[in-house]
């Protein structure tokens, strides 16, 4: 067994601490309730890492890169804590921007140190091979990382911006670099592969971006994510480090794995949104901005997490549920509601449905007790005003503010609820269709309000 | 075996002894059955279908009844039908209410053998062939609906544009199978209920139902043997009158169905706990056969007091006279299987439940 | 054979990394985003070797920048992952996610 | 303004045009209220609560009419009341069923503008004022009652020790408000409903309250205006009957509720279709004012057509006074409001409700 | 780059496979439906890893080696063949037992070759360590698993052997152990002490087990699959094998954690279980036998498991759902059951309840069809017969076989439901109470009566 | 440097276990048991270099028992498992487990 040296030894504590707490870091965002205090332990983790590297007997000046670690704080702090929560996904990509520079730059200095013999260790197949798909990756992953946040940003357009014979350019591309990166591990000395690499794959992650439309960019962010794990990964083999590696692998499978979830989410298939992206731009989604005044749509999956935190739920039941005969479903709905700690109260309003009293019968067969409905118009505006949440299933007109704001629709006078002032509105209904009445219901397009379409069963 | 089945011809009553299902089973199993003219129209069940089902139609009372072994009939005979009977033979049918001394010396005399119906034991084997609880059935159901029907308000919650209509507030006192049977049809026709019942296990049964149990401060229990109330005490009784009198003062409905078997049923609604009900309140008394629950309840009339309704209703089941005849026949069809052995009548005193039912003069 | 434990080490990790990010609520998708940014701030590791090593003007130079740019990164990341994370600290009392089957 | 409630005094009337609730809104609003000495007992509004609610009761005619400038009743006038009424007030109550053109005759003598209720259009803004809806709701409870009181049969299914008794089978044929509602009442009730109507939007109301929708191939729509039917062709109608008549061979009990604005009901349910039904079966006809659904119905009695009940109620509502006229009073309130401007009546002939409802000579 | 030669890189790729394929056959276990083909996979992984070590070139004789795996082939293999459904607890333990011999001697025979200096490398300390846990390990886990096969094959009594004291031997025991491993770490060498870790882990085996009640066995065996997975990767370290450490550290893992959760699944603290196991012995559970007719109980999610993926379903209502109302929960769960494709009847008896028709009108208030009603105790008897499940709701009388067998019961002679003809029973209730009649339900003791305790709320 | 890859090896398998073996739903508890102990026959492999290493005669004795009996362990374990799990099998068809939303 040969023993390590003391120092070493504290190093590759602190690497496999740095190791542990990510990996629990990761994990607490499988629980909302947990998630913050586990990200401060991978921050720490974080910590551990670059102290263990400080320590590192390679290092042998400490000047630039303490000089470096305030720079680089001073610039990211200001950046993390001004930008607004809608903003988010594009300063995500930015500062990932940043962190792809760092390793592609890392590559380049290695091999150079390397090809020029100074390092500890001349230049393996293997190291080569590390460092080829080292800078692939996080080059492409630089300008991939700024082209999204352009397109975010809307200092790029975020329409999808396609030509012909795009796909057969970037096929060659792809080929050239890795054609460029067999010949590196073939010869590591061939500096110009090298570059080659370096410079094809600034180019893909341009060309790869531009064509995808600003809806999918968060699935695109995911992607780069995983690229810039591999990269880090490649960096961790390179120089034997294996905190890089993990922290690599973990980036790079959850990267992965992540956009595959998102674009479900968004109900298009992932390789729909990775080359096919031509034709029509995606109607709406997430992140997007671009298209004024469509309705928000939703995922039921999303909205039962929403539903998992929110205090106080209104529903405002409609004719829609009776014609889905959903009053089941939305009793178990308040069930699993009310087991959390919320609290569901049920808005009838005097015209809902299609016959007096039609949505008590309908929640009477479902067992619901009196003492949850709200039948008084006023008493349920007040309640729907501090409402988490309210949930407008199979309803129409009485929810149509045009009742109150537009004296030339035929429902103006009639009293109506007001969801939207609740903090978040869902809206449950099979299409587009209108109510009773016909008119158009400008609520599904206010800012707060969400549409899950489907069968009203369908939550 | 012959078994006879007569039209009944007490007033107000259209149940039949035996519907054509059950004569045709009793056929099947080897018996022979006569039916008097009409004697299901009232229920509805029309002579083809007794004739269909292997059954005699008889027009003539004296011919029905001759030779036959077992009749079966849903009121108590009369002294005077008494003394038409076959001799030797047996008779199923009720005995109380309505059953006189003088009948009973009658069937002596003609050496019948009476079978009251209504004193089948509350044993688990005889479950099938208990009347009281399958004609209790229909009692509780259409109580209520008598109670719907005369309340000025519906019963249902009901939000519409012109207001919201509070749900009518129903009270049922006596949770026995009338009783659970009304707090489920008011149940569902969307009203709020309570009950209340002197028997502790009651009040489980009652939330069963998804109703409020009403809770008296009285102490101690109540359940006698069999699954029936045993008589409350004086001082017991006084308070769950006054109990009942508050709780009543703000409830549009209410239907009692306390009963003690044997005796006069318990008063449990006073004058003045009627006085404090609301105008338009309505009172449906099921124990007005045995007295009323109610002081104010005349059997068979419907009282108005200031402007509550007390509605002492008689033969409740032969308003439903199709179902109830069914659950009727098929009691009677069951014990009628019990007495008999190999297509015999076999009527043995020592039996549990043919040595209870047996009337002895 | 370092190698050979480099790659186990690869993907057990990447193992870790597919399972838990499968497990994460679509409530978290963009949190999680955020923090897979923050963490590929590791290369943070890599820049600090690359800038310490001395080896030469202008590795020290290229290194220097991946600092900067790293430690951006990390920081940026780690802040905007909090910020986002904060807002569900106040409903983070009712905690635990659904069960399919109550059992109450 | 002074408003003015009389007594209502045809037969079967037990609404009151005004309950206190509403009175005391209008008091609260500037208006001076009388009321007619008993004028809301028979619904279950005693005098005590107008009183306190801010009204004068007044027990003489004459002086309750007296300087009033809107007089709120429910029934139309007779001409004799008309001929009494203080000159160029307006009057707000039902004109059909009942209005007379002498009665009319009278109204324009004495400058009086009548306004019907059962006028109000249906439109989403006047659906607060619609009494035709609010009224049918009562009517589509109180039929299913009527109809469940009436059948020999419970309408649940009930398993017991005495066998299971199968479900009543409901029929209800036009499913517009008084429809739905019966829909509604025999589901929860527990019977296997079905409907039918002709307009084809109906279908899926029907089918949102858990009833099954009888389909008959009749080719062409009937919705007409303001969700009332049009008329039928005559193939159609024939084709409908038969469709009918087919169908109510197997059911329990059939309410009926199709009416066309303006016409005779048309007949759904003809001799032959009545004779093909099981004995004990029930018709609930609420089309009986305006001459009924069914070829037998006579308005206000049962007709026995061997063994088939066919009941042509009249007065339903009345019959739930309490909270019929509940209902009705917020609808007159709300009309009331409708045509008052601070404090003064302000009749406008060009508005789409009120002149819709003016009744003009 | 220390380039390897062929030989290894095969080696090495096939122990690579291995683990990669345990891992995948570990996670089909998520999903039932692929869990068959995953644990093939792993058997091949085996194969690989056999395989791989056959390469080695440290091996200089085959024929031991073949002759040990023909024999353990031809001991194993009917032994799991002829082993009854309802044993398997009991043989996994045995088969267990096998597998930690190995462990325990592969360890011996380590020491004994590297303490005699003859194999490759001398003693470290950290190899001693290595060693010294592994039979630490290995032997605690041959003794305990053999006492818990005698267990719950009822050659020692299933009941908890406690004596007085026992905890005090016990920890001294322990003590003494880790004591002379810490010896033999000090000094490698120290064969006394390495023996006296050997000798104490069996006695410390056996004592662990012998407090521990039949019913709590499954528990145990977790537990000790958790120990021998640690005995595995020992020798993995040992030895330098990364697939045993892999393998070992999985199941180490697993283990442990699966222990945990029959713990929780069975309502015992885990603590309770392995120290606590004084006083009464534990009810009922799902692998015991020992008890004599006591009701065989179930955890409501062991139950939603097994309903997953049953066809056809009968539940039989009684008094009791109605009392716990629960009617709608009822109508949720058939909903479950029809969306796999299960087909649910409901059946009510004729008295049922404590009314005439008191099942219909709860189960019409929770809006179940009359189509599904099976209310002919004839017909439902039939259809009970050819179902997969039968679930009984808060009845007792209504299924009380004594009603058919025994004469001198009160419910003689009263038509039953026969729910016990379906291939599984759950019967959910609060507790061991009777109905209405009073009498004991034999019923709740068949075979294949699983008891389901709690609300009639609760699944 | 050797062991210390072992540990991160040690600790990422353990890691995936734990997480893995969390997510095994309660019916397949048992198979599961019977997989672990099956997987546990790993020690095949330790015993198989004890067996052929040719380290002397007890050795190799013991190493041989190991072997027998890791063998055992093998074969049985396995096919138990296996047993198990093809009483699954007629159902696998209807696959996927219950979701808690359910979204028709
Ligand atoms: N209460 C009364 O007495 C009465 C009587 C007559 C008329 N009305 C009128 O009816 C209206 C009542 O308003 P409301 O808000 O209850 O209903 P509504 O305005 O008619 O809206 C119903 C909505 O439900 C949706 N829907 C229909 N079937 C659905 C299903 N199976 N699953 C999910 N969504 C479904 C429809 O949209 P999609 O097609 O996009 O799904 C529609 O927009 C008022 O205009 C009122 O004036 C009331
Ligand atoms: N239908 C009628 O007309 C009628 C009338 C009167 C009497 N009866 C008699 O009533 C009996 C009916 O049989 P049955 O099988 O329906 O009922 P039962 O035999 O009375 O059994 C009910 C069972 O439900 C359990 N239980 C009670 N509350 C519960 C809750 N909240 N959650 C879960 N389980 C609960 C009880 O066990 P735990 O305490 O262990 O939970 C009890 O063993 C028959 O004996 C019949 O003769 C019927
Ligand atoms: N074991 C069986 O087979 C069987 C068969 C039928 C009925 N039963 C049971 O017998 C019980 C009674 O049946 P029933 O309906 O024929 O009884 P019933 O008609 O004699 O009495 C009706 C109810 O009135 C109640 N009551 C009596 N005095 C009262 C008072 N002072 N205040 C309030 N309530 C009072 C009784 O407790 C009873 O619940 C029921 O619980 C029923 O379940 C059992
Ligand atoms: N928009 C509004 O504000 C508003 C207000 C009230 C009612 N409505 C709607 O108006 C419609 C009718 O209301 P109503 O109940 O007062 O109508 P109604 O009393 O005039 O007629 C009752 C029903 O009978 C049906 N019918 C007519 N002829 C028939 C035939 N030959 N066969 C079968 N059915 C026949 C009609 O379609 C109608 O549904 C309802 O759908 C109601 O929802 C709308």
């Amino acid at each position: 067994m040969n023993e390590l040296g003391t120092r070493d030894l504290i190093i590759q504590a602190s690497y496999l601490a740095a190791s542990v707490l990510f990996v629990l870091g990761l994990r607490s965002l499988t629980r909302p309730a947990q998630a913050r205090l586990g990200m401060q332990q991978a921050a720490l983790g974080m910590l551990f890492a670059v102290i263990g590297t400080l320590l590192n007997a390679n290092i042998l000046t400490y000047q630039w890169i303490i000089i470096g670690l305030v720079v680089g704080a001073i610039i990211g702090y200001p950046m993390a804590m001004k930008v607004q929560m809608t903003q988010m996904p594009q300063f995500i990509a930015f500062s990932h921007a940043f962190g792809a520079i760092a390793a592609t730059l890392v590559g380049v200095v290695e091999y150079r140190v390397r090809a020029a013999g100074s390092g500890a260790e001349g230049l393996t197949h293997g190291l080569a091979a590390a460092l080829g798909l080292e800078v692939l990756f996080g080059a492409l992953t630089v300008t991939g990382s700024f082209m999204a946040f352009g397109k975010l940003h809307e200092l790029i357009t975020g329409r999808p911006i396609t030509f012909k014979g795009q796909n057969a350019v970037n096929l060659t591309m792809m080929a050239v670099a890795f054609g460029a990166l067999g010949m590196l591990i073939y010869n590591p000395a061939n500096g110009a592969a090298f570059y080659t690499v370096l410079g094809l794959a600034f180019l893909l992650g341009i060309s790869m971006v531009l064509p995808i439309g600003g809806g999918d960019m968060p699935v695109v962010i995911s992607l780069l994510n995983s690229y810039a794990g591999l990269a880090a990964s490649a960096t961790g083999f390179a120089i034997g480090n294996n905190v890089l590696i993990i922290a690599g692998a973990l980036e790079g499978a959850g990267g992965f794995i992540l956009s595959l979830m998102m674009s479900k989410a968004m109900n298009r298939s992932f390789g729909n949104i990775i080359f096919g992206a031509f034709g029509a731009p995606p109607a709406a989604s997430t992140g997007a901005k671009g298209e004024a005044k469509e309705p928000k749509s939703i995922t039921p999956e999303d909205a039962a997490v929403q539903l998992a935190y929110a205090g106080s739920v209104v529903i405002v039941p409609g004719y829609g549920m009776a014609v889905a005969q959903a009053q089941h479903v939305c009793r178990e709905l308040m069930e699993l509601i009310e087991k959390k700690g919320g609290e569901v109260k049920y808005a009838i309003h005097p015209v809902a449905g299609r016959m007096p009293g039609h949505l008590n019968v309908i929640l009477s067969e479902a067992g619901i007790d009196y003492g949850a409905l709200l039948t008084d118009v006023d008493d349920a505006n007040r309640v729907l005003a501090t409402a988490d949440v309210a949930i407008i299933i199979g309803a129409n007109d009485i929810v149509n503010p045009d009742a109150e704001d537009d004296k030339s629709s035929p429902l103006y006078g009639m009293p109506i609820f007001r969801p939207w002032t609740a903090k978040v509105v869902f809206v449950i209904k099979r299409g587009k269709g209108t109510g009773f009445s016909g008119v158009e219901n400008p609520l599904f397009t206010k800012d707060n309000t969400l549409m899950l379409y489907g069968d009203a069963k369908g939550v | 075996m012959r078994i006879a089945v007569p039209r009944e011809r007490a007033p107000r009553e259209s149940r039949v002894a035996l519907v054509p299902e059950s004569v045709a089973k009793l056929v099947k199993s080897g018996a022979t059955v006569a039916v008097e003219t009409d004697a299901g129209l009232a229920a509805g069940f029309p002579d083809a279908q007794y004739a269909s089902a292997g059954a005699t139609i008889i027009p003539d009372t004296n011919a029905l009844l001759t030779g036959a072994d077992l009749i079966c009939q849903v009121q108590p005979p009369s002294a005077a039908q008494a003394a038409q009977l076959p001799d030797g033979c047996a008779l199923v049918s009720y005995w109380q209410p309505g059953g006189t001394p003088e009948a009973l010396t009658a069937l002596a005399g003609r050496n019948v053998r009476m079978l009251a119906l209504e004193r089948v034991p509350r044993i688990t084997r005889a479950q099938s062939m208990d009347v009281l609880s399958s004609q209790a059935t229909v009692s509780g159901y259409k109580a209520v609906l008598l109670g719907a029907s005369a309340l000025p308000k519906m019963l249902p919650m009901l939000t519409t544009a012109a207001g919201t209509l509070a749900p009518a507030k129903v009270f049922i006192i006596g949770a026995g199978v009338a009783g659970l049977q009304a707090i489920a049809t008011a149940r569902r026709l969307g009203a709020v209920v309570s009950a209340f019942d002197v028997r502790p296990a009651a009040m489980e049964q009652i939330q069963s139902l998804g109703a409020t149990a009403l809770k008296l401060e009285l102490g101690g229990g109540a359940e006698g043997t069999g699954g029936y109330a045993k008589e409350q005490g004086e001082a017991q009784a006084r308070l769950t009158q006054e109990g009942i009198a508050k709780h009543i003062a703000g409830v549009d409905l209410v239907v009692t169905t306390a009963a003690i078997p044997g005796r006069r049923a318990p008063i449990l609604i006073t004058e003045a706990a009627v006085r404090g009900m609301k105008t338009g309140s309505v009172i449906v008394d099921l124990a007005a056969e045995t007295g009323g629950n109610c002081e104010f309840t005349k059997a068979g009339e419907t009282v108005d007091v200031n402007g509550v309704q007390v509605i002492g209703p008689l033969g409740l089941p032969s308003t439903a006279a199709f179902h109830a005849s069914q659950m009727l026949s098929r009691n009677i069809l069951t014990f009628v299987t019990h007495i008999t052995k190999e297509t015999a009548l076999n009527i043995d005193a020592a039996d549990e439940i043919t040595g209870a039912m047996l009337v002895q003069p | 054979m370092i190698q050979i434990f480099q790659l186990y080490v690869f993907i057990l990790a990447g193992f870790v990394g597919f399972i838990i990010i499968q497990r994460v609520p679509p409530l978290l998708h963009t949190p999680l985003m955020s923090a897979t940014n923050a963490i590929s701030g590791i290369s943070l590791v890599g820049a600090i070797v690359a800038a310490g090593g001395q080896y030469g003007k202008i590795s020290t130079i290229l290194g220097f920048v991946a600092v900067v740019c790293a430690a951006t990164n990390v920081t940026a990341g780690f802040l905007i992952t909090d910020r986002m994370l904060a807002m569900f600290k106040g409903q983070a009392k009712k905690a635990e996610p659904a069960k399919p089957e109550p059992a109450k």
